[in-house]
């Protein structure tokens, strides 16, 4: 009944039919009741995400049984969206070898094709898990908001277009779902729109993810022109012929059908910054920590599970162009590092409890891209690993400042609270547990994502195409990873332990949050906590997305990694001494010896560096210089142009004919006469021109 | 006799160019609707001596065959340009064709007649009074002069 | 330019001028010069026409054709619109002599049946009811009479001597184009001319006739629409004999605000229904 | 070239002559018939002058013409005087004029003077193609007179009188057209001596065969020469005397002796188009060659025909009351408009198609059209009055429905 496809077309189609109805009956009908269509669609869309992961996992172990395929992929090709014949520009696949194979390249066929596969399974299960857990946390979250049955047909799109971007099969589809999500977002951070800040920052994020768009439709454009086909599936006509998807098992057999050199590059290149763009990787993360305006729901699914993952995902999906390159990788790797660092470095000294966190997702996501760049199988995997896991408790600890400034009134300045553990018990110990994660304490599941990283980082150290960058991108993982500690428990002290301080605005809002908020805490904490340790000794994870097609591509398989990754004593023991020591740190300056920290930001600030990183390295002064003055300067001599030059010519040309008209109009004078004698006058002219 | 054929045609040829070149005149200078009508019917006329005297010349009878429809055209014009002109004049008490010019630029100012013309004074005749009964009557000089004594 | 169309040219000019004298102005002296000048102008042009043949044709196309024409002239310069009508009238009366000349009776009689018996008379009656005087001040004040009767004249001079030019010296293709008396015996000039005619119009023309007689039946059916429910209000009020300003006061009241509505109208229409 | 020039010059003498004699002469019968028909003697007093004898008044035309035409020629101050001139000399001359072709017999023979070859037509001018077209044309310049000399009397008595005559004689030229196409369709010419001479040929005259056409043109003709029950222009009671009220003298008689010769036109047209002008059967033959007997019996049946018509026209004076204006506009367009046009289908029909079939089949052309014709007069009579009552209802009306509509409040566009 459950089969594969049916469950991947319900997977998305539960959330649409929720935005339909929410949006539909929602003002009018639901009302107070708004949220039951959403979480219904997006829960049971969870349960179809789950059903689906399971057979997809049957089916891997029958795959494993069967004949030897390039890792496990079913498409289920809903139709054809457009098709028009002989619409390409190249002869097919003219950069490289031309398999007689490949033929209707020239078609531009857009089908509208759903695919399942290890790593659609694992995204689609994630995305629904946490947009679930979001949806009914927001029940408590958004009561009373005047908006509420807006804000779940928001989210139910929001799910839609993720699930729909996770699980399509084509280049251009991809585009459209990305490009959706961007809307999704922009409705969301924006969704009190009368907050001019909210409004602000909705533009924001959207002009931003423009940037990231454009280079990913190029990307797109350029991988049409290259490959002839934007399908990553292969098709197979009736003919018996088949056309090569992109990332097609036929083309993953052969490597060396990847075109390769410059155009590569460009297209990965491309595409990064597209990635760049959705998922907050300097230079483009300057919208992330301006979309905590938006309600904080809708920070916990932007951040854990939704939007800022599609980067990571269509890397991991496009990893064989990005092999192919040979560059590419290195540039992921490159821009993640130094994100990861600058972001933390930020985070360090920034008193918004939200903005701590939204810092921190960007250094983890400058983690992932770090494991991404180290473009090996372990790698790419220990990256979706940590996606995977920072889900879970970067959810929790959004949801967990939510409870926070629910109980706050409002109010999320870690300074002007502190000692909240009595009063709110099970945020206490959730946002603990999230904090212990998001620090990789060892045992948590942030521990063996982040460890595994480090480990492929320091595997490429080691060996690799440049081992010199790989190693001092090894060391400032490590340098991250200490920050990352420092600031998660200088947050989570600051805010629960100390004197007990309760701002004004929280009247007698200062009291634990309602069951439908601490549920969801609760289950995330208990996922935050132990999904990271059971995979890690499972070694389920790695093997199991090491069977998308993408990841199973042979030239991934070197001969030292095609065993699950391993466990590497040193490095772990590193990492988890670095965790420790940042955890130890924020404990002894902001528990012990506050006196310390003053005189240490002081200290620090003599030499520049705490008002540097106080104001974010002033990145988006330098945008506002840079670009925006530019830019306004340019438009505001294109308006001088445009007004007094390109209009003064169309009114002079425009004055001429007035001025003849104004001459000619008395002739108009409505007299029946006159126009008769105008005639005959005429007439007589042409008679004597006629006749001389 | 070509040349009395020849001479004819000249000849009717020229009192057909005046007819219409005077109907022209009419049409242009004449306020009177009614008179601008008739010119234009004077011009159809002038236009028909000439059809007619080509039609004599060459022998062809369609000349004539024109002129009666130009004659059927004339009916429905004048059919129409009476109920029209009726319609006006019931609008405008007058004739007039230079209150007619709303068409006209909007902001051209109307025509107006700067100078009019003098009319000659209504020459009323003498009329009778009449006197009561039994009285002799009356009457001014000029009456008695008139009237001859019986 | 030889002598003969020196002379064509004075003539037109006399013409122009004489016809510019003649028409209503303003300040309407000078008409009796204007008729000598016509007349001088029309005798100069009547003495460079070829003569027809024998002096009794040539004496009764000349008085029919000096009756149309001054008709004409009359027609349009004389200030009483009744009596330009009339002369209208005397003008289709020597047109039609003209079309018995040329021997065509039909159209001569139809001439005076449909223009002087239909036409004419009911414009005689409009203007007969519209200005009984016969002395609107439109009347006496032409429009932009030197330069029409300048252009009139031009162009009537214009078509005489290309006219006469040409036919005088006719060229071979036109002088062989001509019929002979004997085709024109059996044809135009023929025995049962009407006959021939009837002929022609109903079986070369039968589509034509078809087309006229939609015609007809159009004007007759527009005109009547027109009367009929073209009425939107009564007339305003005939302004006082001999008074041209008040006249064209309330020309230009009634044209300035377009169609305003009575009051005294609407106070009748409600005494009426009372 | 000179003979035919005296000829004519005698027969117009004749011709203008004779009217003005018959003319009168019909004044006196008209009055001694109205006073026969109101039981009163009439003028029967004047005689010969200076003696005893009075010949049944048949001296009184001669007294009234010697009393008009010495009587003072008054002008009234106010009137237009060219144009008071002009008027009864128009309506004169087209009265006179439409005599040029109507014949008063057939031809004469050959008088044997030199350069008189042939047989002499009685009419002034003989073989005029558009002969009866001429009398059309020539009536339809009448109305000139009329509407000119009510215009220029500058009285509104003579105007009223002046414009109903004008939009009567335009209105009712119509039927009067229309009532003659059905005779000149079967005569094919427009000349009357042909029209006669194919009535005599045959033997049937027009009103046999087109009694509809007839009906038509008699009442058109009543009312072209405005004679009562259509004598709207001069309604004594109503205008006083009608377009001529301010007339007096000879112009007076030239407008009366007008009024009466329109009404001989009419009933030679009348006896022409559809009585067989001179024909009666077995009595003057129907070829054109004549002997003196002969074209004197032509000549007076054609005169005592037409004296019957007069005659007629008079009974029909004292028989029928006057119309009203709106029914006598009524009469011409929707009544005798589409009878004109049935009877002028009706003959086309029968041309094209009736004379074939009545010879295939053999039968006698003459009684087959007549008995069409009067079922077609017949049928047409009663579609009329099924579908158009109100034109023989004479009771008082509220006017057309639009006077009501009047006073409704339109807005204004």
């Amino acid at each position: 009944m459950f089969s594969i496809p049916t469950l991947l077309v319900l997977v998305p189609a539960l959330p649409l039919a929720a935005t339909l109805a929410t949006a539909a009956l929602g003002k009018k009908v639901l009302r107070e009741q708004s949220h039951w269509p959403a979480v219904a669609g997006i829960g049971l869309s969870f349960l179809a995400a789950l059903l689906l992961l399971f057979q997809v996992r049957a089916a891997v172990a029958q795959a494993d049984a069967g004949p030897v395929r390039i890792g496990y992929e079913e498409v289920v090709r809903l139709w054809t969206w457009a098709n028009v014949e002989g619409a390409g520009g190249m002869e097919p696949g003219s950069p490289g070898p031309s398999p007689p194979r490949q033929i209707a390249l020239m078609d531009f066929a857009v089908e509208v094709a759903l695919r399942a596969d290890p790593l659609t399974a694992v995204m689609l299960v994630t995305v629904t898990f946490v947009s679930f857990l979001v949806a009914v946390y927001s029940i408590g979250y958004m009561h009373e908001d005047p908006g509420y049955w807006r804000f779940f047909a928001y989210i139910a799109l929001f799910v839609f277009s993720m699930t729909m971007l996770v699980s399509v099969s084509n280049f251009l589809m991809l585009y459209i779902f990305w490009e959706a999500v961007g809307l999704c977002s922009y409705l969301l951070i924006g969704f009190w729109y009368q907050k001019p800040e909210a409004a602000a920052a909705g533009k924001k994020a959207f002009l931003v993810n423009r940037i990231g768009d454009f280079g990913f439709a190029l990307g797109v454009f350029l991988i049409w022109t290259t490959y002839g086909t934007l399908n990553f599936h292969d098709t197979i006509h009736d003919t018996g012929l088949t056309t090569m998807g992109v990332l097609g098992q036929s083309r993953l057999a052969e490597p060396g059908l990847f075109v390769a050199g410059g155009i590569a590059t460009a297209i990965c290149l491309l595409l990064l910054l597209g990635a760049c763009g959705k998922s907050a990787q300097f230079p483009l993360h300057v919208w992330l920590p301006d979309a905590m305006e938006g309600p904080t729901p809708v920070s916990a699914l932007i951040h854990a599970a939704t939007m800022v993952t599609a980067g990571i995902y269509m890397i991991a999906r496009c990893a064989p162009l990005f092999h192919a390159s040979g560059d590419a990788f290195q540039a992921v790797a490159l821009i993640g590092g130094f994100t990861a660092l600058l972001a933390s470095a930020i985070a360090v000294t920034q008193t918004d409890l939200k903005r701590i966190l939204a810092y921190s997702t960007i250094s983890q996501l400058g983690y992932m891209f770090l494991g991404l760049g180290a473009g090996t199988l372990p790698g790419i995997t220990a990256g979706m690993f940590h996606l995977f896991t920072h889900a879970f408790f970067k959810a929790l600890l959004f949801l967990g400042a939510g409870s926070v400034m629910h109980a706050m009134g409002g109010v999320i300045d870690i300074r002007r609270f502190g000692g909240l553990r009595h009063r709110m018990p099970t945020t206490h110990w959730t946002f603990l547990i999230g904090c212990l994660a998001l620090a990789a304490f060892p045992g948590f599941s942030g521990f063996f994502s982040k460890d595994e990283i480090l480990v492929a980082l320091h595997e490429n150290s080691l060996d690799g195409p440049s081992p010199a960058l790989y190693h001092i991108l090894y060391l400032a993982a490590s340098a991250t990873a200490f920050l990352t500690a420092f600031y998660t428990f200088r947050a989570f002290i600051l805010t629960f332990y100390g004197p007990e301080r309760i701002p004004h605005e929280a009247g007698d809002h200062a009291h634990e949050s309602p069951n439908s908020m601490t549920l969801p805490l609760v289950i995330l904490a208990i996922f935050s906590a132990f999904v990271g340790a059971w995979f890690f000794f499972t070694h389920g994870f790695s093997e199991f997305l090491a069977h998308t097609p993408s990841l199973a591509y042979p030239a991934m398989h070197t001969e030292e990694a095609a065993h699950a990754p391993s466990v590497h004593a040193g490095v772990m023991v590193a990492s988890a001494l670095v965790a420790v020591a940042g955890i130890g740190l924020a404990w002894l300056l902001y528990l012990r010896w506050p006196k310390t920290v003053d005189r240490l930001t002081a200290a620090m600030d003599a030499v520049g560096l705490y008002r540097l990183s106080f104001g974010k390295f002033y990145i988006d002064q330098a945008y506002h210089v840079l670009v925006v003055r530019p830019l306004a300067g340019l438009a505001w001599a294109s308006y001088w142009f445009d007004r007094y030059v390109v209009d003064g010519l169309v009114d002079l040309i425009g004055l001429a004919p007035r001025g003849a008209g104004a001459v000619l109009r008395s002739l108009q004078s409505g007299m029946v006469q006159f126009y008769a004698l105008a005639m005959v006058l005429g007439v007589l002219v042409l008679i004597v021109a006629l006749l001389v | 006799m070509i040349e009395h054929e020849l001479n004819l045609l000249t000849n009717f040829l020229v009192v057909g160019a005046l007819l219409f070149g005077i109907g022209l005149i009419g049409f242009l200078t004449r306020r009177n609707m009614i008179i601008m009508f008739l010119s234009a019917e004077m011009m159809l006329q002038g236009v028909s001596v000439s059809l007619v005297a080509w039609g004599r010349y060459f022998n062809d009878l369609d000349g004539q065959i024109l002129v009666i429809f130009i004659i059927a055209v004339a009916a429905c014009e004048a059919a129409l340009a009476l109920a029209l002109i009726l319609m006006l004049f019931q609008r405008r008490g007058n004739l007039d064709i230079a209150l007619w010019h709303d068409l006209r630029e909007s902001n051209l100012p109307p025509y107006v007649d700067h100078e009019l013309p003098e009319i000659p004074p209504y020459q009323s005749g003498p009329w009778p009074t009449l006197t009561p009964a039994g009285r002799r009557p009356d009457l001014p000089q000029q009456e008695t002069d008139y009237r001859s004594h019986v | 330019m030889n002598h003969p169309q020196w002379i064509l040219v004075a003539a037109t000019l006399l013409g122009a001028v004489a016809m510019w004298l003649l028409l209503p102005r303003v300040r309407d002296r000078g008409w009796p010069l204007g008729i000598v000048l016509g007349a001088i102008g029309l005798g100069l042009l009547a003495s460079q026409m070829p003569r027809i043949g024998h002096w009794t044709t040539d004496s009764v196309f000349l008085v029919l054709a000096a009756v149309t024409v001054v008709a004409a002239v009359a027609t349009v310069t004389f200030r009483n619109p009744v009596y330009s009508a009339i002369w209208f009238g005397l003008s289709l009366l020597g047109t039609a002599g003209l079309f018995l000349v040329q021997g065509a009776a039909f159209l001569a009689v139809a001439t005076v049946i449909v223009y002087a018996g239909a036409i004419l008379v009911t414009f005689l009656f409009l203007l007969m009811l519209a200005d009984p005087q016969g002395r609107a001040y439109y009347d006496r004040i032409g429009w932009e009479t030197s330069l029409s009767a300048f252009a009139g004249a031009v162009i009537v001079g214009i078509l005489s001597m290309t006219t006469i030019s040409v036919l005088t010296n006719p060229s071979d293709q036109l002088a062989a184009a001509a019929a002979t008396d004997q085709q024109r015996a059996e044809g135009v000039l023929g025995e049962y001319p009407i006959a021939g005619l009837g002929s022609a119009l109903f079986g070369t023309h039968l589509i034509a006739v078809e087309v006229a007689g939609a015609l007809l039946l159009a004007a007759l059916v527009g005109a009547a629409a027109i009367v009929a429910h073209g009425r939107v209000k009564p007339p305003p009020e005939i302004p006082e004999k001999g008074d041209p300003a008040a006249a064209r006061q309330t020309g230009q009241e009634a044209a300035g605000d377009g169609e305003p509505a009575s009051p005294t109208r609407t106070h009748a229409a409600a005494e009426h229904r009372r | 070239m000179a003979e035919t020039i005296i000829i004519a010059l005698v027969k117009i003498a004749l011709v203008i002559g004779g009217l003005m004699t018959a003319a009168a002469y019909f004044v006196l019968l008209e009055r001694r018939m109205a006073a026969w028909i109101q039981d009163r003697r009439g003028p029967n007093r004047v005689g010969i002058p200076l003696t005893r004898i009075r010949l049944f008044g048949l001296g009184q035309p001669i007294a009234d013409g010697v009393k008009f035409i010495f009587k003072e020629e008054f002008t009234p101050a106010h009137v237009d005087k060219l144009l008071y001139f002009l008027g009864p000399v128009v309506i004169f001359v087209a009265a006179i004029a439409a005599f040029a072709v109507i014949p008063f017999g057939s031809t004469l023979p050959d008088l044997g003077i030199e350069g008189l070859r042939g047989p002499i037509h009685l009419l002034v001018a003989p073989g005029v193609d558009v002969g009866l077209l001429y009398v059309f044309a020539v009536n339809s310049l009448a109305v000139y007179g009329l509407i000119l000399g009510s215009w220029a009397s500058n009285d509104k008595y003579s105007f009223f009188g002046g414009i109903r005559s004008g939009a009567q004689l335009i209105s009712y030229e119509i039927p009067l057209g229309l009532g003659i196409l059905g005779v000149v369709f079967v005569a094919g010419s427009l000349q009357l001596e042909t029209i006669i001479g194919q009535q005599a040929r045959t033997g049937v005259w027009n009103v046999f065969v087109q009694p509809l056409g007839f009906v038509v043109f008699l009442v058109a003709a009543f009312a072209e020469a405005a004679r009562l029950p259509f004598d709207l222009p001069e309604a004594e009671q109503e205008l006083v005397g009608g377009y001529h009220t301010e007339y007096s003298g000879i112009k007076l008689m030239m407008y009366l002796v007008a009024e009466f010769l329109h009404m001989i036109t009419a009933s030679f047209l009348i006896v022409i188009l559809f009585f067989g002008g001179w024909h009666l059967w077995g009595l003057t033959g129907a070829g054109d060659e004549v002997t003196w007997p002969i074209a004197v019996l032509r000549v007076a049946v054609l005169l005592a025909k037409v004296t019957l018509v007069v005659l007629f026209f008079m009974l029909a004076r004292w028989s029928w009351p006057r119309f009203r204006f709106d029914q006598l506009m009524d009469m011409a367009w929707k009544v005798m408009v589409p009878m004109g046009l049935v009877n002028l289908f009706v003959v086309a029909v029968w041309i094209e198609y009736g004379t074939r079939l009545v010879e295939a089949l053999g039968l006698h052309g003459g009684i087959v059209m007549a008995a069409v014709g009067w079922a077609v007069l017949v049928a047409t009579w009663l579609a009329l009055t099924w579908a158009a009552p109100a034109v023989a209802d004479n009771r008082p009306r509220l006017g057309p429905p639009y006077a009501q509509e009047e006073f409704e409040e339109r807005p204004t566009p």
